[in-house]
């Protein structure tokens, strides 16, 4: 387990590293001008050159690109350059509103995913098994901006026309100072890119269930006496978690590209939007942060996924 | 004389459960009548009079520039630069689907390729591969993608090339899988014991077990480009106009507000996709029952029963 | 209706204000907050009356001056209570505060680009500014600097007369002096880099607002200045208590919020015009325009050896401006109310500006045949393929499509290249270099002047000079002797009425031998939520004035 | 007493295809501590009868009476039939392997089944649990009760399946092939284990097998099924030793006996679909005595005095009694000089290798020599485990050896070139165990045959048909199936087409590594047939790996016993027979031989079961 978890954090570090490496390349491969932003478009070239060096972007690329990798070593991740701010402290405002929208949204894909695959796979085949993945499917048809704008305009807009409040125009409150309207503010997002999965995890659900209601143990569990509902969830239920959890562990990059248009529609100030953002303003150091803190954290999702594996599947435990 | 007959029965077989299932004929004749319309886009335009990048100041839009809903002239309405929204939806059946179609096949291609290679041979070039694909799955792709194209900017090549790059880990993944357990399967090791070398145990012996895997999730992909290249769109990031696409007329009019006031921007292209999607999930399902005997049993020895669960 | 005092007024934009510090460049919404927070010698009045919306008016200072010594001496009084916000209570505003502001505009760490108006009109600063550059960018070097260096043409007799000496006359001066680059800097800022974390953290304010709270990409809330004294402002009267300003909104969901009632003004965001047209169908009447003297045009790139330099042919380029559909852009972006065909290089609103029709065109929809036989005579029978970078944000693909259709009917072949809004000025038109290599050919671009009003200056200089260093926003280095000199005689008469007309010649110059195509006027549409009273356009801020709404509570 | 009793049982499962009739009209009924055994070919619809009776078949169409205690099961409300169910009537199948839950500790799998019949304390469950884990014979019960599944050998999973199935002391326990998967040795455990629970707790045990030789020896009433149908019934005794149906007879003589060698006398065909309306008899077919009538009407029921009964138009008892087997070719008539395979001192340690892990490799197989004269056949035996297939694997060249040597006619395969090695493949060859396996199921049988033609390079085109039309002839397949997909043919077939290809190339040496132990004894008597008819005819040399002593020993004129990787034993059948030496041998020979599996004289030694 130890040799486990150590080859996983050097494999983390790879990804970081390849992916610094990456980010870097792609700025410098084009002559993208930062300098110029920071300048303002009216400058001069006087004044550019003047802010490039400034900003040490006429060092050589690779010089550059070491002193980035030691001060990042150090956990300094540089300055915005469009506010000056650091980019940790930019990172730090901004990860409240990503990871509450992403946990959310897996709990809730989960609690939509799982049930609906559950009930499918006990009635494969009937009306409700069909409504069911139907209704899933809608969700991975659209694009999740479609989505999320149908959201706000009929949840939030024409309720609001209409002259009541059903949910709030978007924006992020923080968890800490009032738990309730925190939840009130991330139900629309977090269902939004939930319902871009949840799909996934139904029909994975119901396949699994399936081929696990046939299993000879399932047998045994009935002819033990249990009843019908205990077979399926105590017995059926709990083998398809494994699976499951793998199927999470691939889900995480796609679920900041995801979080990145949700937070975008509904104005949550989340690291999706930061990078959205810097991306157009060619804030480099911002960009090369977000990239490598979203590395990171699908990486260490990666390592928690297998972990839970390792938890839920005995045979692998010993 | 039987025999004859007999030849084809496992294909026959396939193809008769996948036309006694209706939902998945109707999802493919949907997806047939598509590609008909793509390919026929031309002939549609030329029927209407409005190719696809023509703009009508005069009856397509309002003095003021507004759109005009859908009318006798315009079946399905005009988008904010007075274009033929009918017309255009078959030309972005055309993109749509191509970009579908060609993500798909090329992410199929790479992880199918590598997913053999890679469970296949096991030991340390499995370590790489695998290494490589979660190396790719650790990526964020939308975030690079944003930089990508703020580095290259947008074209039909990069969002393909984007596509098909962080989709093949999927199918590679599952192919090695498959492989994994296939390569230990007992007619391997008769191949290996009669000389066959490792391509021809690749192609011959593993390569036409792998059929359902490929075929369903290939047709699970195409869907899933086409509304990634949508996302693109949206974040400006998509193909050139005035080419159309589903998702960049999806983008146009939510962009815009427009879709507050043209609700037809906003229903056509959605149905489209919608449809389309639906259409190719109900056909890899149909796909896959079909293919795996087993599962058509079940499914239709149950349907008949009471549910299992019932106790009352 | 009364006034109404309190309240918290919500601005919703898809970006935070971008720039505490008057500094380094900021964008023009910036202006909003600058008017919120600093003050100025003369500035602008917030009202409905597009006349009213362009008169200079005293500020800090006690009246507008009138020049003395030809034009080339401006002495200003600043007014009385008009207070820092400093760290140890109110403090007057003083004539060395108004020069230290000039100062820091070339400092080395991020110059402001601003600064090229006043480098050689004001005596010393070019050397003042050429000094400058060669101190380190630490904040030790350059307070050292500012310290013991003087601008000889700003003279500080007393502690409220500021002296402006000129190297010549210039009829707009008033007009400069209107930029937020101007506004007077107190001694403790020195101890900054412009606009660090340090500086907002220790913001000074001087107009009736101040910072309460600052949460980096997510809101800015101002509250009331404590130093700020009503009697000293005849500009401002701060109704509301507080400002906050939420950014990270898109702009529909912004549109929905104003309509909904839960924000009441947009920050960084255009209404879309479709939005306009219902709400105007639905009778609301909370919309109002803004003539800031935007417009829109095509650059033709006269460098480039693509298609063996067709477009350095006046020929050719003429075509371009026969072959446009005008009316279709107007169109486009939402009819008459929104825009105006432009046929010259000065847009409605600026002094300058006349009807004239050098390329006529019926209903300035585009004469096709007209191009075509232009074409043909310059010696493209079969037309030419031309290539077109756009702006690929908000509506530069629309416009876009609708130059593409208008030309292509005349004969241009157009292949339209999507540029990524952060690529588009910054590295691919800015840069001379892609002109010169045939990057683009065309490319659809937009001007606003850095001041409404008497800025003819701010539209043809940075456009079309050219000096022998490339100067940024002159695309293809367009250079008309003639055009400059009349434009000299211009900026230097004193008599506002003959300026027009030299303006009015330049401008008919300039176009005999197009370097572009013009395409519109534009006009700012603005909205505000139902709680919004007293919404007046404020024109350097493009929006409705923060510090003269209430709210209806 | 009696307990349960079945009557007019009929059993119609619906699928896709129609509907399958898994019963007809089936009658018996079972005394209480009685042990009641059911055999019949694969398909015949043993299973399906055993879960009718625990009402674990929703979904089939059940008519008749199945009466247990008193009540009539068919007709019990599902939630009383829920009650019954892992109480009264428990059942033990025959997977151990898959027949416990992988997730949860088999402490919660038993208490499980005692919280849900009877209210207790977690606790007093967990010790009842520990008790009755005891009870069947697991050491230190009270430790191993916490552990999973996975950590239990196969024999002690069925053990736990056993101790779960009888913890509520049921009045009937069904064993549906319970000792199927395991080795012979902890097969006689797992019967003696269940004779003892019969003895002590009274429980009746219906017991599902297809070891027609284990039933004579265990069970007081059997019955044999087929193709849905009960065939015949009565007391164990007269129905296995003096059969009077001729199917019961066919399977008799197809089963490999411990005294005669040479040709077994096998069922020719194959059973029936069940999809099918069965008109007359359903084995008519397949019958060597059948009447015209047989194939037009159902045959009556006839009763005879040992009390055995028989669906069957013959008045009498089927003849019994062995034709005389034609003798194996005495194998002193090949030149003992004339070694195809000298294999010396093979050693073979799997992992341990890698840098990556520091655990030391398992020794597989440690030392191993032996010698394979021309045309005579080798057999190996050896309990699971014990490296039979690492080594044949090995021979064949597919697996390099640790150290040692491997010679074929002279040759060492060690460290070949890849040119030699695929020259090396025309001589020796290997059939598999599993038909279905060693097949691949997306290919058409002829390319499947035609492949060493293929991957030698030997012929193509119509060359190559025309030889794979031979070859089928020659393991008496069709030839003009040769476009089928291996999925359209019986087991049985598929293990013939697995030796035509091996024959391809005219190999001398074949090695057999399990060949029909996934057959029914019907089938598996036609494979050993053909397997010593080609040895016969084209003088081939055989290694034939079993676990089944009968199997080999019916092929084989020397054996090989094999025992953690080591050779404990070798010499020709019939002085190892007689005269075993080594105690492992022993106790192979006692495990395969009925007469010791008897309750109370079984050598329960409980080695193996224990890890
Ligand atoms: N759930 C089911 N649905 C449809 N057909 C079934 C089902 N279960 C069994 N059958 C069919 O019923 C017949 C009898 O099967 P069953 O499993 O009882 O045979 P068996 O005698 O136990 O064979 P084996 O020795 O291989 O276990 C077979 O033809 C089988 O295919
Ligand atoms: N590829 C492998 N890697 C590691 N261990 C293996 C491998 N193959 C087999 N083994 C182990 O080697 C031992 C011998 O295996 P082998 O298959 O030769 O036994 P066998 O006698 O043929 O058993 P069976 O009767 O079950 O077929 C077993 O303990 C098995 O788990
Ligand atoms: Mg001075
Ligand atoms: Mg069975």
């Amino acid at each position: 387990m130890i040799s486990f978890i150590a080859s996983r954090i050097s494999f983390a570090a790879l990804v970081l590293l390849l992916l610094s490496g990456f980010v870097f390349t792609l700025f410098f491969v084009a002559p993208g001008d930062p300098a110029r932003i920071v300048a303002g478009e009216r400058a001069t070239e006087a004044q550019v050159a003047m802010v490039r060096e400034n900003l040490g972007l006429d060092r050589p690329v690779i010089e550059q690109y070491f002193s980035f990798l030691g001060r990042s070593l150090s956990g300094d991740l540089g300055f915005s350059y469009r506010n000056q701010q650091p980019v940790i402290e930019l990172i730090k405002n901004r990860m409240p509103a990503t990871i509450s929208l992403c946990i959310g949204a897996v709990i809730m894909w989960l609690c939509m995913g799982i049930p609906i695959g559950i009930m499918s796979a006990r009635h494969p085949g009937s009306v409700r098994d069909r409504l069911g993945q139907g209704f899933v499917l809608v969700g991975v048809s659209f694009p999740s901006f479609v989505l999320g704008m149908a959201a706000l305009y009929f949840l939030y807009f024409l309720p609001r026309q209409a002259g009541f409040t059903l949910f709030p125009p978007g924006g992020y409150r923080s968890f800490l100072e009032n738990p309730l309207i925190w939840a009130w503010h991330m139900a629309l997002p977090c269902f939004t890119l939930a319902l871009l999965s949840a799909a996934i995890y139904a029909r994975l659900t119901r396949g699994q269930l399936l081929e696990i209601l046939g299993e000879d143990y399932i047998r045994t569990a009935r002819a033990k006496g249990l009843s019908e509902r205990k077979v399926v969830y105590k017995h059926g239920v709990r083998s398809i978690f494994p699976p499951l959890t793998t199927q999470l562990g691939a889900d995480i990059a796609s679920l900041l590209g995801g979080a990145l248009v949700t937070e975008q529609v509904f104005g949550l100030q989340g690291i999706g939007s930061l990078a959205v953002q810097s991306v157009q303003t060619q804030d480099r150091p911002v960009i090369i942060g977000v990239v490598m803190l979203a590395g990171f954290f699908i990486v260490l999702a990666n390592l928690v996924v297998d972990f839970l594996y390792f938890l839920l599947d005995p045979r692998i435990r010993s | 004389m039987s025999s004859e007959i007999k030849q084809r029965s496992s294909f026959e077989l396939t193809i008769r459960r996948l036309i006694a299932d209706r939902a998945g004929l109707v999802a493919l004749a949907f997806l047939v009548v598509l590609i008909v319309i793509a390919v026929g886009a031309d002939a549609i335009a030329a029927l209407t009079g409005h190719s696809s990048a023509e703009q009508f100041r005069e009856t397509g839009l309002t003095p003021t520039g507004l759109p005009v809903p859908p009318n006798a002239e315009f079946v399905f309405g005009t988008d904010q630069l007075g274009r033929d929204v009918f017309v255009r939806l078959a030309y972005g059946a055309r993109i749509s689907l191509s970009i579908g179609f060609v993500a798909s096949l090329l992410a199929a291609i790479i992880g199918i390729t590598v997913g053999l290679v890679a469970g296949y041979f096991g030991g340390w070039i499995d370590a790489v591969l695998g290494r490589a694909m979660d190396l790719v799955m650790s990526i964020p792709v939308l975030l690079c993608m944003l930089s990508l194209v703020a580095v290259f900017g947008p074209s039909l090549t990069l969002s393909l090339a984007v596509i098909v790059f962080f989709s093949w880990t999927t199918m590679g993944r599952v192919i090695r899988g498959q492989v994994l357990s296939l390569k230990e399967r007992e007619f391997v090791m008769a191949s290996r014991s009669m000389g066959a070398g490792h391509l021809s145990i690749m192609v011959m012996d593993i390569l036409p077990n792998l059929g359902a895997p490929i075929i369903i999730y290939t047709t699970m992909m195409v869907p899933i480009s086409i509304i990634f290249e949508a996302t693109l769109s949206f974040l400006g990031l998509g193909i050139v106009p005035p080419a159309p696409s589903w998702g960049g007329m999806l983008a146009e009019a939510a962009n815009n507000s427009i879709y507050m006031f043209a609700w037809w921007l906003v229903l056509f292209p959605g149905l489209a996709l919608l449809l389309t999607t639906l259409s190719f999930n109900i056909l890899g399902d149909a796909i896959r029952d079909a293919l795996d005997p087993k599962s058509t049993v079940k499914r239709s020895t149950k349907k008949k029963s009471r549910p299992i669960g019932s106790e009352s | 209706q009364e006034p109404q005092t309190g309240g918290t007024l919500r601005i919703l934009g898809t970006a935070e204000v971008d720039r505490f510090d008057t500094v380094p460049p900021a964008t023009a919404d910036t202006g909003s907050f600058f008017r919120a927070t600093t003050r100025q010698l003369i500035n602008f009045a917030a009202s409905e009356d597009p006349a009213e919306q362009i008169a200079p008016q005293a500020d800090l200072a006690a009246s507008v001056p009138t020049a003395t010594d030809d034009g080339t001496t401006y002495t200003f009084t600043l007014r009385e209570g008009a207070n820092w916000d400093a760290p140890d209570g109110a403090r007057q505003i003083v004539a060395d505060d108004v020069e230290r502001g000039f100062m820091r505009l070339c400092n080395p760490y991020i110059p402001a680009p601003a600064v090229s108006y006043f480098e050689d009109l004001v005596v010393g600063f070019a050397d003042f500014c050429a000094g400058f550059a060669e101190v380190e960018p630490t904040v030790e070097a350059m307070k050292a600097y500012i310290e013991e260096s003087d601008i000889s043409g700003i003279e500080t007799p007393a502690d409220d007369t500021v002296v402006f000496h000129l190297n010549y006359a210039a009829n707009d001066f008033i007009y400069l002096l209107t930029l937020p680059v101007t506004t007077p800097a107190p001694v403790e800022v020195l101890d900054y880099l412009p606009d660090s974390p340090e500086y907002r953290e220790n913001y000074i304010s001087s107009g009736p607002y101040t910072i309460a709270s600052y949460i980096p990409d997510t809101s800015l809330t101002l509250s009331r200045n404590p130093a700020w004294d009503a009697e000293s402002d005849p500009l401002r009267n701060a109704y509301v208590d507080e400002i906050e300003v939420i950014a990270g909104v898109q702009p529909d969901a912004a549109m929905q919020q104003l309509q909904s009632g839960d924000g009441d003004m947009l920050y960084d965001i255009n209404v879309p015009p479709v939005t306009v047209q219902m709400l105007t169908m639905q009778g609301d009447e909370k919309i109002s325009t803004l003539a800031e003297g935007a417009s829109r045009m095509i650059w033709i790139n006269t460098v480039s050896d693509n298609n063996d330099g067709a477009l350095r042919d006046p020929l050719v380029r003429q075509a371009l401006n026969y072959a446009v559909d005008k009316a279709a852009v107007v169109q486009q972006v939402g009819g008459p109310e929104f825009a105006t065909p432009l046929n010259g290089i000065f847009p409605l609103g600026i002094l300058g500006h006349h009807d004239f029709e050098p390329y006529p065109t019926p209903d300035s929809q585009g004469d096709p045949e007209r191009a075509r036989a232009l074409l043909a005579e310059a010696g493209y029978p079969d037309g030419l393929s031309l290539k077109m970078p756009f702006r690929n944000a908000g509506n530069g693909a629309a416009e876009a499509q609708v130059l593409q259709a208008s030309l292509q009917e005349a004969g241009f072949e157009i292949e339209l290249i999507p540029t990524p809004a952060s690529d588009f000025y910054p590295r691919l038109i800015t840069n001379f270099d892609n002109a010169l290599n045939g990057v683009w050919d065309l490319v659809p671009s937009g001007w606003s002047p850095d001041w409404p009003g008497g800025a003819a200056r701010s539209i043809f200089q940075p456009q079309y000079t050219y000096d022998g260093t490339h100067g940024t926003f002159n695309f293809s280095d367009y250079n008309n002797e003639a055009a400059n000199e009349i434009a000299e005689r211009a900026l230097s008469t004193t008599d506002l009425g003959e300026a027009e007309l030299l303006w009015n010649e330049v401008d008919e110059v300039v176009m005999a031998d197009p370097p572009t195509v013009p395409l519109i006027s534009q006009t700012t549409v603005l909205y505000h939520g139902a709680r919004v009273e007293n919404f007046l356009p404020y024109a350097a801020g493009g929006n409705g004035d923060w510090t003269n709404v209430w709210l209806n509570r | 007493m009696t307990l349960l009793s079945v009557q007019n049982l009929t059993i119609d499962i619906p699928t896709g295809d129609g509907d399958v009739q898994a019963a007809r009209d089936v009658n018996f009924s079972v005394q209480e501590a009685e042990l009641f055994g059911i055999a019949g070919e694969s398909g015949s619809g043993k299973s399906v009868l055993s879960q009718a009776i625990m009402g674990l078949l929703p979904q089939a169409k059940i008519s008749g009476q199945i009466n247990f205690q008193g009540s009539d099961l068919l007709k019990l409300p599902p939630k009383q039939m829920q009650r019954l169910r892992g109480n009264r009537i428990t059942m033990i199948s025959q997977d151990p392997l898959s027949s416990l839950h992988p997730f949860y500790t088999v402490g919660d799998q038993i208490t499980e089944a005692i919280r849900t019949h009877r209210e207790t304390s977690a606790r007093d469950a967990l010790a009842e649990a520990i008790e009755v884990l005891g009870r069947v014979g697991i050491h230190e019960p009270g430790q191993r009760v916490h552990d999973y599944p996975h950590q239990f050998s196969g024999g002690m999973r069925q053990r736990v399946m056993i101790a779960m199935a009888i913890v509520l002391r049921p009045a009937l326990l069904i064993a549906d092939e319970p000792t199927t998967a395991l080795d012979v040795t902890v097969q006689a455990q797992i019967i003696a284990l269940l004779n003892e629970m019969r003895k002590e707790l009274g429980t009746a045990i219906i017991m599902v097998t297809h070891d027609l030789e284990l039933l004579s020896s265990v069970a007081d009433h059997a019955m044999v099924m087929y193709a849905g149908n009960r065939m015949e019934i009565g007391p164990a005794e007269a129905v296995l030793r003096t059969p009077a149906h001729p199917y019961t007879l066919g399977l008799l003589r197809s089963s490999p006996s411990h005294d005669v060698r040479g040709d077994l006398e096998s069922i020719p065909g194959q059973p029936p679909s069940l999809l099918v309306e069965q008109k007359g008899c359903a084995f008519a077919p397949r019958c060597a005595l059948a009447l015209e009538i047989c194939s037009g009407k159902r045959p009556p029921l006839r009763r005879f005095e040992d009390g055995t009964q028989s669906l069957c138009w013959l008045e009498n008892k089927a003849e019994r009694g062995r034709v005389a087997a034609a003798p194996v070719p005495s194998d002193d008539e090949a030149s003992q000089s004339d070694i195809v395979v000298n294999v010396s001192d093979v050693r073979l340690t799997y992992g341990g290798q890698s840098f990556l892990s520091n655990k030391p490799g398992v020794e597989v197989l440690k030392g191993v020599s032996l010698q394979l004269p021309r045309g005579t056949t080798l057999g190996i035996v050896g309990e699971s485990g014990c490296g039979k297939s690492s080594l044949a694997r090995i021979i064949a060249g597919l697996t390099p050896p640790g150290s040692g040597d491997v010679q074929i006619e002279g040759e060492s395969i060690v460290g070949l070139d890849r040119r030699a090695w695929v020259e090396m493949r025309k001589r020796i060859q290997m059939v598999f165990q599993d038909p279905f396996g060693s097949l691949n199921p997306k290919r058409r049988v002829g390319s499947i045959i035609g492949d060493p033609f293929r991957i030698q390079k030997v012929a193509s085109g119509i060359d190559r048909k025309n030889r794979v039309r031979d070859l089928m002839e020659i393991v008496g397949l069709n030839p003009e199936h040769y476009n089928r997909f291996p999925s359209e043919f019986s087991g049985g077939q598929r293990q013939r087409i697995g030796i035509a290809r091996s024959l391809a190339l005219n190999p001398s040496i074949i090695i057999f590594d399990e060949p029909v132990s996934a057959l029914d004894v019907s089938i598996q008597a036609q494979i050993l047939n053909l397997i010593i008819k080609l040895q016969r005819e084209l003088g081939l040399s055989y290694l034939f790996i079993s676990h089944d002593l009968a199997v080999v020993r019916h092929v084989s004129s020397r054996i090989v016993v094999m025992k953690d990787g080591q050779v404990v034993e070798r010499g020709d059948t019939q002085t190892l027979y007689d005269n075993p030496q080594h105690p492992y041998t022993r106790e192979l020979l006692a495990a395969a031989d009925p007469q010791y599996r008897n309750a109370g004289s079984a050598p329960v030694v409980d080695r193996g079961l224990i890890a």
